[in-house]
């Protein structure tokens, strides 16, 4: 493995620059950085805010146990998922990913990579609560990210 | 009957049956996974309501995550949930 | 096209938190911002620095054209590519890439065809500065930068 | 002989030719990128040692790629560089 990744599970919002920074700082080896930040929106602005719910303990060791795969795969110097819970308001941040490597193609495949098994595999659920105070519904799981997943798979 | 096991409920499927936890014996004919949803269904109403379309439940064992027709094994802990939408 | 793109070629460091923000800050139909920084890397610490050399207006419409491309392409709401040039010490910024859009497939897809197209495409080159004082070498281009730019070739 | 042109150079071409730009009229032999590198080839002892290996040599016609194929056409600008190397 060539890197050992940093797993988040927290409520409180994070700050890209500091987490790209504890994987850069002091070393000049590192010539990618991919970052996916991914953001509560509204959904034609009759969303309030987003509820997530996790399964702690498991919701950290599925995103990790993603991550390593990602770093078995590809030569990864650091890796670093966070992922939020509790009520996140639109246009604030969920989750941030980061993989930094020597080459592009190994920070571009990890930190995607992490995304696509993230999304089907780590136990969060995201529930609506809406703006007219309607009990929101509970967001329903995309076909899509089956598919996402799907796509790493080797041949 | 088996030794007690905590199960924990998540999402919808935890406002359907109105708990997130419990700790329960499981009778001696559950081996798979099927058997805990089919048991499950016939508890009562609130359990039978979320567990209505069992394909889409998703079970994990020791925080494992398990297909249908997978054992279920002597596990500590159960969770029972719907597709998962972080990210 | 689904965005206009802002393009820059400039000597000055820049700031991604910055960027990010002028993409995203007051609008909440963003959920996937994907970010790619392209840094200095020493080799074995022999390099003192990159001198990077460029061909002013050209730089500018080929990083455009492979950005707009990249708009045309995938539902992309914004995509912002910054492209230093001049004296960069290991561990300093050269390039940075950011795409958002609602969905995280066309942020990913988007940063990296830019990342890809740019490679090969943008008349930028890099000469090694090296430690000992010695006249460094002007770096190779690589044949893997090539095939990167093959794999978007619409079948 | 046609138009001046102007022809800049770039990286180690630059480098090995002495000049970074020149204003110069091209003969009318010179009617595609191909000619044209062959011509500059014969120019002097610098050009011959820029372009010694043709085929890698990128050309570009008022700021777009080309082939070596291509015809020259009638450009305000042609610029010679050495395969990119940015980002």
């Amino acid at each position: 493995m060539s890197a050992t990744p940093n797993i988040r599970v927290q409520p409180e919002d994070f700050n890209q620059t500091i987490e790209i920074e504890k994987l850069t700082k002091g070393r000049a080896d590192i010539g990618a950085v991919t970052t996916f930040i991914g953001l509560c929106r509204s959904e034609g602005e009759s969303l309030n805010a987003l509820e997530l719910e996790h399964y702690p303990g498991m919701a950290e060791a599925e995103v990790t146990k993603s991550a390593q795969e990602a770093c078995e795969r590809w030569p990864i110097d650091g890796l670093t998922v966070i992922h939020r819970y509790g009520v996140i308001k639109p246009g604030e941040q969920i989750v941030l990913v980061i993989a930094t490597s020597r080459h592009r193609d190994a920070a571009f495949d990890g930190a995607r990579y992490v995304m696509d098994f993230l999304k089907t595999n780590a136990p969060f659920w995201k529930k609506e609560h809406r703006i007219d105070g309607k009990t929101g519904e509970w967001v329903d799981a995309k076909e899509s990210d089956v598919d996402a997943k799907a796509r790493w798979a080797k041949s | 009957m088996g030794e007690p096991v905590k199960i924990l409920y998540f999402s919808w499927i935890r406002e359907r049956i109105g708990m997130g936890e419990e700790t329960i014996s499981l009778p001696d004919s559950v081996r798979t996974v099927t058997d805990l949803l089919t048991w499950m269904q016939k508890r009562n109403d609130q359990f039978a309501h979320a567990l209505e379309v069992p394909d889409i439940i998703r079970v994990a064992l020791d925080q494992e995550h398990t297909e249908h027709d997978d054992p279920i094994g002597t596990p500590r802990e159960i969770a029972l949930f719907p597709p998962m939408t972080g990210g």
